[in-house]
């Protein structure tokens, strides 16, 4: 599997991308897109940007099932909030909680925090070390979080970036 | 079809424009600001489409990729400066 | 349907505007600007004029409220309610505006083919662009090639800028008190910005080198570049963006490409044409053409990525806090 | 026959987005205060931005524009819900509390 780690990989992706975007491939485009995905490498290099982190960018098929469990928990985050923010009969009682991140890297609490805040219902509003504190929509939110479901599940998919 | 959902979009605008205006912190109106910016860049997006001209794509691609940086840029100036929130 | 949308976009866009004029707190004012150029580009789309809508993008919704934001921390965060009646202005005003509403009314109506301004040089631009410039965009054949020159001044202009402000402002060399741990916080940002830099960059020069084509060119390409910059001056410190691109060589690249414009011109000359006549560059002239855009096309998004840095570098590093903002140096 | 039923899937996914986009902003306008009310911001964000977008993939068929809507899709999932983690954080930080339902078992 590619390691973005490596500077000629991140030039391969960035090259993919380029040729997602341009859509002409002539022979001075595709030159010019060389030339561009190599000054980028370039400066993210000296921005020293290129690290285990970039990984995340990829997808692969370890990582895309964790992407299509957390679309599917998603979705139905959605409809409840969408009915509570329609109907004013549904209650909700906002909180803010705490919970421990278990994973081991930066780029695994990042993965946690954001996929967090992508279901709606829960949004990370802060990172302290592996102390997160959430707000939480309603008081299942909470709890359903609490569980640690979504946290186990990124701690597995943390081993596959 | 694409002008239902044009119509929709623009409502939805409209609403989230309310937010802003209303506030009451600033952060209300930089949350209100991004949800423009998240509902533009689908309305552009749209627009292409229902114009047949789907390069306009490129231009929500941009949106995304700005709307971002100054969404941070607010933030990270108003922490940098104060405590207390701000409400007029 | 294409009228509902102007209506409601106008719309939107005045009420914007009114509220703008009312609100006293500058940072909500700014807030609110970063919407109103939103729906100012949304009308852009509406009426295909995709160009100036990805500037309007690039510039409205990111730049200008960045150096707006950086103006407000440098000076007050509230407007002073004003001392006088504004009735006398509010007056000028609405003549002004009551003058220019008749004026239109002798104006051809939009989109008129028999409009003056249809009539003069614009068919031959658009007529004449496929065989003789050879870009499917004539936005930018009109801006790099009919009106090279146009296109070169605005570009000193904008060089100008950079040098006025360095001027004004300076690059405070000085060391920054930066605090580590103020970025440390920021470990979502900083991850998810490290992930977007490179694409930033990326797009900005696809959209340079796409300007043939499609909706772009150096000035869009140029501020979305210097906008990657200022996401990473944002959560990696200002420090680390000066290490990674140094004020001096901003300088540098913001002549080198008013300069790369100027010697286009030049190397014409030299070949034997007119200044900025690109047909000379190549063996056929529709090459040559070509080969002429991209220069001075990346000759503008050189100049514009660096003065735009410059101006945002010289405005934040006079920001340690906030505290020298009434330094009168 | 195929042709006929992804059109209408990606109908029913554009139609159902722009309404999920204009429930949230709905949301936005009717929470009581503002972290619940960047719940709403993820509706839009997430559900709305996607179907949305989806519907216009089906349209799009196999060809780059399709490419190009799954990238504004794949930004949009990086650089979404980070900023508004960044608003949450900026509004604690600063101080602004939210309204809490009994906080004491939270």
């Amino acid at each position: 599997m590619i390691n973005l780690k490596h500077p000629f990989n991140l030039w391969l992706f960035l090259f993919a991308v380029w040729l997602m975007l341009s859509g002409h491939y002539t022979p001075l485009l595709l030159t010019l897109g060389l030339l561009s995905t190599l000054l980028v490498v370039f400066i993210a290099a000296r921005a020293e940007l290129i690290d285990q982190e970039m990984q995340v960018v990829l997808i692969k098929p370890g990582v895309l099932l964790y992407w299509f469990w957390l679309a599917g928990e998603i979705v139905k985050a959605n409809i409840d909030v969408c009915r509570r923010i329609l109907d004013p009969r549904l209650p909700i009682s906002p909180r803010m909680i705490r919970v421990r991140a278990t994973q081991q890297t930066e780029l695994g609490r990042v993965t946690y925090a954001n996929s967090i805040t992508l279901v709606p219902g829960t949004v990370t509003v802060s990172v302290e070390g592996d102390m997160f504190t959430v707000h939480a929509l309603t008081r299942e939110t909470a709890e359903d979080l609490k569980g640690g479901e979504l946290d186990r599940r990124v701690q597995d998919v943390e081993q596959r970036f | 079809m694409y002008s239902i959902a044009t119509i929709l979009i623009l409502v939805a605008i409209a609403v989230g424009l309310v937010r802003a205006f209303r506030g009451p912190t600033l952060f209300d109106r930089v949350m209100a600001g991004n949800m423009i910016g998240t509902l533009t860049v689908l309305l552009v997006a749209v627009l292409g489409f229902m114009n047949g001209r789907p390069e306009f794509l490129d231009i929500a691609l941009v949106y995304v990729l700005i709307s971002f940086v100054s969404t941070i840029a607010v933030l990270r100036v108003y922490v940098s400066r104060h405590g207390d929130p701000d409400s007029d | 349907m294409q009228y509902l949308v102007d209506i409601v976009l106008l719309g939107l866009l005045m009420i914007t505007g009114f509220a703008i004029v009312r609100m006293r707190s500058l940072l909500a004012v700014t807030m609110l600007t970063s919407i109103y150029s939103l729906f100012s580009a949304l009308l852009f789309v509406v009426l295909d004029a995709v160009d100036v809508a990805l500037t309007e993008a690039a510039i409205g919704a990111g730049i200008s409220t960045i150096l707006l934001l950086a103006t407000v921390a440098l000076t007050t965060e509230y407007e002073k309610v004003p001392g006088h009646r504004s009735l006398l202005p509010l007056l000028v005003v609405t003549l002004t505006g009551a003058a220019l509403i008749y004026g239109t009314l002798d104006m051809p109506h939009y989109g008129d083919p028999n409009a003056p301004v249809h009539r003069h040089v614009a068919p031959e631009y658009i007529e004449d662009t496929p065989e003789e410039v050879g870009v499917p965009n004539v936005v930018t054949s009109v801006l790099a090639s009919y009106r090279g020159y146009d296109t070169l001044g605005e570009v000193t202009v904008i060089f100008t800028a950079g040098v006025g402000v360095l001027a004004l402002l300076g690059v405070h060399l000085r060391k920054r008190t930066e605090q580590p741990h103020d970025y440390k916080m920021l470990v979502v940002l900083r991850v998810i910005a490290k992930l977007l830099f490179p694409l930033i960059l990326l797009f900005a020069l696809y959209v340079l080198f796409h300007g043939d084509y499609g909706p772009g060119g150096g000035f869009q390409a140029g501020v979305i570049f210097a906008t990657g910059f200022v996401l990473y001056a944002l959560t990696h410190g200002l420090g680390n963006a000066e290490r990674v691109i140094p004020p001096a060589l901003l300088g540098v690249l913001a002549a080198a490409g008013v300069l790369l414009y100027a010697a286009v011109g030049i190397e014409g000359m030299l070949l034997g044409g007119k200044f900025l006549e690109y047909n000379v560059l190549a063996d056929d002239p529709v090459s040559g053409q070509h080969l002429g855009i991209l220069l001075i096309e990346t000759g503008v998004g050189i100049t514009v990525a660096a003065v735009i840095l410059i101006i945002y570098f010289g405005f934040v590093s006079r920001r340690p806090g906030g505290a020298d903002a009434q330094d009168p140096s | 026959m195929l042709d006929m039923l992804l059109d209408i899937l990606s109908w029913i996914l554009l139609l159902g987005g722009a309404l999920f986009l204009l429930t949230g902003a709905i949301g936005v306008l009717r929470f009581p205060d503002f972290y619940s009310r960047l719940h709403a911001v993820s509706v839009c964000d997430t559900l709305g931005a996607g179907m949305v977008l989806l519907g216009l993939m089906l349209q799009g068929g196999l060809t780059l524009v399709t490419v190009k809507l799954m990238l504004i899709f794949y930004f949009m999932v990086f650089s979404g819900p980070t900023a508004v983690h960044a608003l949450a954080e900026a509004a604690q930080v600063s101080g602004l509390d939210p309204v809490e339902d009994d906080p004491e078992d939270g």
